[in-house]
């Protein structure tokens, strides 16, 4: 027997790559996606990523249903940035129709995208935390994001999926309490995200693992279209709340978080510094909030005239695009989500090769891939 | 030098007298081994339980939530409701995996922790091994853990598995030498390597106050390397469960599993009673120099109860950094060893040969 | 690397876990602050916000009689098929027939609660319930007829 | 840079393009010409067009179609370049992946989809559904009748 | 003390081990299934061999290791009489040590330190 095991450990395997399956079912994945891993040691050779595991066809799905049922299926895409998705088809339609919404529709619009930017990125910090072996900041950020998808279920009756927008506007008005819990939750999210820097973003352990790993050059991160946040810590400013404003973006004053390094640290501080970017935004319209009608009059069945229609809008991931093709039927002819998160994907096996199976994991944590997104 | 109110060795030795005279001495033997056996094998499965409901409470704390509350009181049985799911679980074979090895593993990891928790002195005489060179002992037995670490890892032939195992095996080897180091570095302040003298030294003072600086940083540098001796967060590169989502014991399901589970939570209890036991006096309260009538009410307090107290401060101390920190890669976790801790605890031996020398100790 | 960048590396590194160990301690030490809901025991207390999206039912009031005519238009917008409107021919009491409902079967396993119906009854006859309890052994339990059991509908309803 | 002045220098790169102004300024031309077109609007110094946004398959029953959503980092420019009449029997076109890398996946996914053969891409296989799937669920013609229930409505 | 106690302790622990692996044998619930005795990874059947060569960066830390640890042991028994014998053991200790920080300091500039 003895001999059987030298045989199988030793003859013919030199130099041989030691090929690891991450996914589907893996505690890291956050979602059901598969990375073939080659390792040579504990180093990684070559990451090939196998999606399609959740793959729901909404493209498809679309193509039989009227403009405000498609909205229920975006939410789907990139669960975690809902409300975004939501407002992505819902600007889409109204720039087809020529609707002009209110200003307080915008700015509920932008007041909930940016708490649910918010949320999305509690959940992310949380999570590649988690990824990286420190559970308890993990509940931390559930805890705070607790109080955000209060305020959302308060207001929308969902937690994670809103449906909270319609075409020409809002399903509901905001709830008489929303302005209060707002401005609570405000100084109170300030006061943990102290906690969160003293916790983890100081911590050296958490430095020395995420600065200098993964990196990713500008021009890589245009080339690959990694957008949002990702994109941002590679110095990419690819803000489309900046580049190309919609709802009250443009009426607020806010920085573009940009970081040159590239590195897992670099996208980290990007998120952590948008929050309060957000909290920001939010300080400012809070209070203004004009008064008017939730929803503009809009027609019973919603047709579309003939075209094609673009809609970019920046989701807690980066930039989704909605591509809609109609032929003037209640139904579009052809719907395209552009999704941020597979191209963010794309780059995966560049910027971790060479890098140490540890390092694949934060850099996917850094990365913030939700898989419904690049499955659409 | 104050009495000792609670010694237990003239209790032990009656036994031991009575046993004799009325039987041969080689029953008598074989009984007391007996009794000893069943005796250490309760206190180490209560131990064991009571520590994994304890972690698991502390980390609840930590992370602003109850923790188990549903069997029991508390959720006080709540380790005992899974130490029977576990046992009623099937053990799985693996296909292709050593089968000799694979069952040897838990075997050599509950020796390696059983042995060393035999010589935790709990109060005075109440010590199951008490060699000479007690130290030296621990250190020696505890490092065959990894044998069973690597042994289990290797013949699941699984691809996690084998990983984690060779993780755990560069990386107990390289902190071995810094907790030797700086066991080395008490030893030399103590002159003994044998616990219970270790502890009797301390009667006057502790050791972490007669040592002061040396014995400071000595301290600083067995927590590190001890904890990751005991391939704990965050060190338990081993398991990693986010990368390898469990390491070296994936394949191992149901009693087997637990057998892993119960030692690593019995090698934190021996590491922290080590801790307790030559940097904090072991079972000795705590005494401040010439105050008789503080040293006397300390006295009053048994034994047991410092111990038992000195060591759970010490294992919170172990499960908050589990809490607190991100796990380490790989390289860094080496390079702490052999760039920091080592040549760290190479100096502090110097150190606190020289302040022996220079007799600058309590 | 120069002895002294070692150093502060080394007390830096050193600090920054202590100030780490110092939050989660005081975690410990104040379980005031822990946030746990002991859900089922709770229940009494529990109070979901009044918009939230628990299941979709048909409003009744205290005479067993509810606004829905039986239009379809929910029906017609529910993106998943997860509503179905068995309608029936009534004579009122005016002595003329008139469509009503039979059966408004609700396939809550469907639904994905995205307000279309609600939004779109032309005589606000559905709403949401708060009851968010749903599992049950047996899928066909999901199949829920709205109308309760001799319901009418409301006078002035058309 | 303006729509106007876009469309002069597409005028200029001297491609039989058919150039309409929607939302953005739409550029349409025969799908062999596509990728000549698409290298000299990324590397033309005044269009730059280094971020290519989204590839659209599309399905115009009759025939297939690409659309392809194009930026600039610097200039800040949008500009969307499509074809149309691929042919239907045996879809090919140019991959950008040689421009874009991004468009790799892109392509992947309208291939597995829409059943777009792009040539020259590097990794040309499906992206979402297995390998033994048959079929191009995106097209208008794709049948199946176990998972697609027709709406009523 | 002699070191027979070890014998209950071994054999308690061994009894141990042994008496929870029957019990759980009797008790514990037994199917046969092929899919079950796949080794883990993912619910994704292996692809390669698992016990191949494996990288050397481990195995260099063993050696270090080995070289110090034997260093280790011969500190104890200096360590122990370390008060009684005075400034020769410490000068002793000193020319000991300087040898073995050489070694350290090799090991270091040659990056052997550094896992590859």
């Amino acid at each position: 027997m003895a001999e059987e095991f030298v045989h199988l450990a030793v003859a013919g395997t030199e130099g041989q790559d030691l090929e690891i399956n991450m996914g589907p079912q893996h505690p890291s994945t956050h979602g059901v996606m598969r990375f073939v891993v080659k390792l040579k040691g504990e180093v990684v050779e070559s990451v090939q990523p196998h999606c399609g595991y959740i793959h729901r066809g909404i493209e498809k799905m679309c193509e039989s249903l009227s403009y405000p049922q498609i909205i229920h299926l975006t939410d789907r895409m990139d669960y975690l940035s809902a409300h975004i998705n939501n407002e992505a088809v819902c600007l889409a339609v109204e720039k087809a129709l020529n609707i002009e919404v209110s200003d307080r529709i915008k700015y509920i619009r932008t007041i909930i995208a940016e708490l649910n930017r918010i949320a999305s990125h509690l959940l992310w910090w949380s999570s590649m935390c988690m990824d990286m072996g420190a559970v308890t900041p993990y509940f931390y950020a559930f805890r705070d994001r607790e109080k955000i998808l209060d305020i959302f279920e308060e207001t929308t009756g969902g937690r994670l999926l809103y449906s909270y927008n319609c075409p020409g506007g809002l399903m509901n008005d905001i709830h008489p309490n929303f302005q209060k819990r707002v401005k609570e939750f405000i100084p109170y999210f300030r006061k943990s995200f102290k906690e969160y820097d003293e916790l983890v973003t100081g911590n050296v352990i958490f430095q020395n693992r995420t600065m200098g790993i993964g990196l990713l050059t500008r021009e890589q991160a245009i080339a690959y279209g990694v957008t949002g946040p990702a994109g941002r810590g590679s110095g990419f400013a690819c803000d489309v709340r900046k580049r190309a404003p919609y709802s009250a973006y443009d009426k607020v004053q806010f920085n573009e978080i940009l970081y040159n390094e590239g590195d897992s640290f670099a996208r980290y501080k990007v998120r952590m510094d948008e929050m309060l970017e957000s909290l920001k935004i939010i300080e400012q319209l809070i209070d203004n909030i004009p008064e008017g009608s939730y929803v503009e009059k809009m027609k019973a069945v919603i047709k579309l005239p003939e075209g094609e229609y673009f809609q970019q809008v920046e989701t807690a991931r980066g930039e989704l695009v909605v591509h809609i093709i109609s032929d003037g039927n209640k139904t579009p002819y052809r719907v395209k989500f552009r999704s941020p998160c597979l191209s963010t994907l794309s780059v995966m096996d560049l910027i971790s090769r060479n890098q140490k199976i540890a390092d694949l994991i934060a850099i996917g944590g850094s990365l913030d891939l939700v898989i419904p997104d690049i499955d659409r | 030098m104050q009495g000792v109110l609670y010694d237990f060795t003239g209790l032990i030795q009656s036994i031991d007298a009575v046993f004799r005279a009325s039987m041969s001495d080689l029953w008598a033997t074989v009984l007391e081994y007996a009794i000893i056996g069943i005796i250490y094998l309760v206190i180490y499965a209560l131990i064991g339980l009571f520590l994994v409901y304890a972690e698991r409470k502390v980390c609840a704390f930590i992370q602003v939530r109850l923790g188990p509350n549903r069997v029991g009181p508390k959720g006080f049985f709540q380790t005992i409701a899974d130490f029977i799911k576990l046992l009623l679980k099937e053990n799985i074979k693996i296909k292709n995996a050593d089968g000799v090895l694979f069952n040897l593993a838990p075997f050599i990891v509950i020796v390696a922790s059983f042995l060393t928790f035999g010589t935790v002195p709990f109060a005075k005489g109440l010590q199951g091994i008490d060699l000479n060179i007690g130290v030296f002992f621990i250190m020696a037995v505890s490092s065959m853990g990894v044998v069973g670490i690597l042994l289990g890892g290797w013949s699941s032939n699984s691809k996690y598995s084998l990983i984690g195992a060779m993780r755990s095996g560069a990386q107990i080897v390289s902190y071995e030498l810094s907790v030797g180091l700086s066991l080395v570095t008490m030893v030399i302040l103590t002159g003994t390597m044998q616990l219970s003298q270790i502890i009797e030294l301390q009667s006057d003072g502790w050791f972490i106050f007669k040592g002061h600086i040396p014995a400071l940083i000595s301290l600083i540098i067995m927590m590190i390397a001890s904890t990751a001796e005991i391939n704990r967060g965050p060190f338990d590169l081993a398991e990693a469960e986010s990368e390898l989502t469990a390491g070296y014991h994936t394949e191992y399901s149901g009693i087997k599993f637990a057998f892993f589970y119960l030692s690593e939570y019995m090698n934190m209890f021996v590491v922290s009673a080590l801790v307790a036991t030559v940097f904090f006096g072991g079972w000795m309260p705590l005494h401040i120099g010439s105050w008789q009538a503080f040293n006397h009410i300390m006295d009053f307090i048994p034994p047991i109860i410092w111990f038992i107290l000195k060591s759970f401060a010490l294992m919170y101390v172990i499960m908050l950094f589990k809490w607190t920190f991100p796990r380490l890669r790989i390289d860094q976790l080496l390079k702490l060893e052999w760039q920091y801790l080592l040549p760290i605890s190479l100096f502090n031996v110097l150190l606190m040969a020289f302040v022996v020398y220079m007799k600058w100790y309590f | 690397m120069g002895l002294k960048s070692y150093l502060s590396g080394l007390f830096k590194g050193f600090y920054s876990l202590l100030v780490g160990l110092r939050v989660t301690n005081s975690y410990f030490f104040h379980p005031s602050r822990i946030v746990t809901q002991q859900y089922p025991e709770n229940r009494k207390t529990l109070k979901m916000f009044e918009r939230f999206k628990g299941e979709v039912i048909l409003v009744h009031n205290e005479n067993n009689e509810h606004r829905c005519t039986g239009c379809g238009i929910c029906e017609m917008n529910c993106p998943n098929g997860s509503i179905e409107i068995i309608s029936k021919m009534e004579t009122g009491e005016d002595g003329k027939k008139r469509k009503a409902i039979d059966k408004h079967i609700y396939h809550l396993s469907m639904c994905t609660f995205c307000g279309l119906c609600v939004k779109s009854c032309p005589s606000k006859a559905l709403a949401f319930g708060n009851e968010f309890e749903h599992a049950v052994f047996d899928r066909a339990k999901l199949d829920k007829v709205l109308n309760k059991e001799g319901s009418v509908l409301m006078k002035g309803v058309e | 840079m303006t729509n106007q002045q876009l469309e002069e220098v597409v005028k200029r790169l001297g491609v039989e393009a058919v150039i309409s102004e929607a939302q953005f300024l739409t550029v349409e031309v025969p799908f062999d010409k596509l990728f000549d077109l698409a290298r000299n609007l990324k590397e033309n110094e005044q269009t730059q067009m280094d971020y290519l946004i989204l590839i659209t398959g599309v399905d115009y029953v009759s025939s297939f179609g690409c659309t392809y959503l194009l930026t600039s980092t610097t200039h800040n420019h949008y500009m969307v370049l499509k074809t149309r009449n691929i042919d239907k029997a045996n879809p090919r076109v140019d991959s950008v992946t040689s421009l874009w890398q991004t468009a790799e996946y892109h392509e992947r996914e309208i291939y597995d989809l829409m059943g777009i053969t792009f040539n020259n891409h590097p990794d040309m296989r499906r992206m979402f559904l297995d390998e033994s799937w048959v079929g191009h669920p995106l097209r208008k013609d794709y049948v199946d009748e176990s998972n697609i229930i027709e709406r009523k409505y | 003390m002699s070191t027979q106690i070890l014998i209950p302790f071994f054999i308690t622990a061994v009894f141990l081990v042994a008496a929870g692996i029957t019990l759980a044998y009797m008790l514990s619930p037994k199917s046969f299934n092929l899919q079950k005795q796949e080794p883990y990874e993912c619910g994704i059947p292996t692809v390669g061999v698992t016990w191949l060569q494996f990288n050397v960066g481990y195995y260099t830390f063993a050696l270090l290791f080995l070289i110090f640890d034997v260093e280790t042991v011969f500190l104890f028994p200096w360590a122990v009489v370390m008060k009684q014998i005075g400034l020769v053991g410490l000068v002793e200790i000193l020319i000991f040590f300087f040898i073995l920080v050489l070694g350290l300091a090799y090991a270091w500039k040659k990056h052997a330190l550094v896992w590859q």
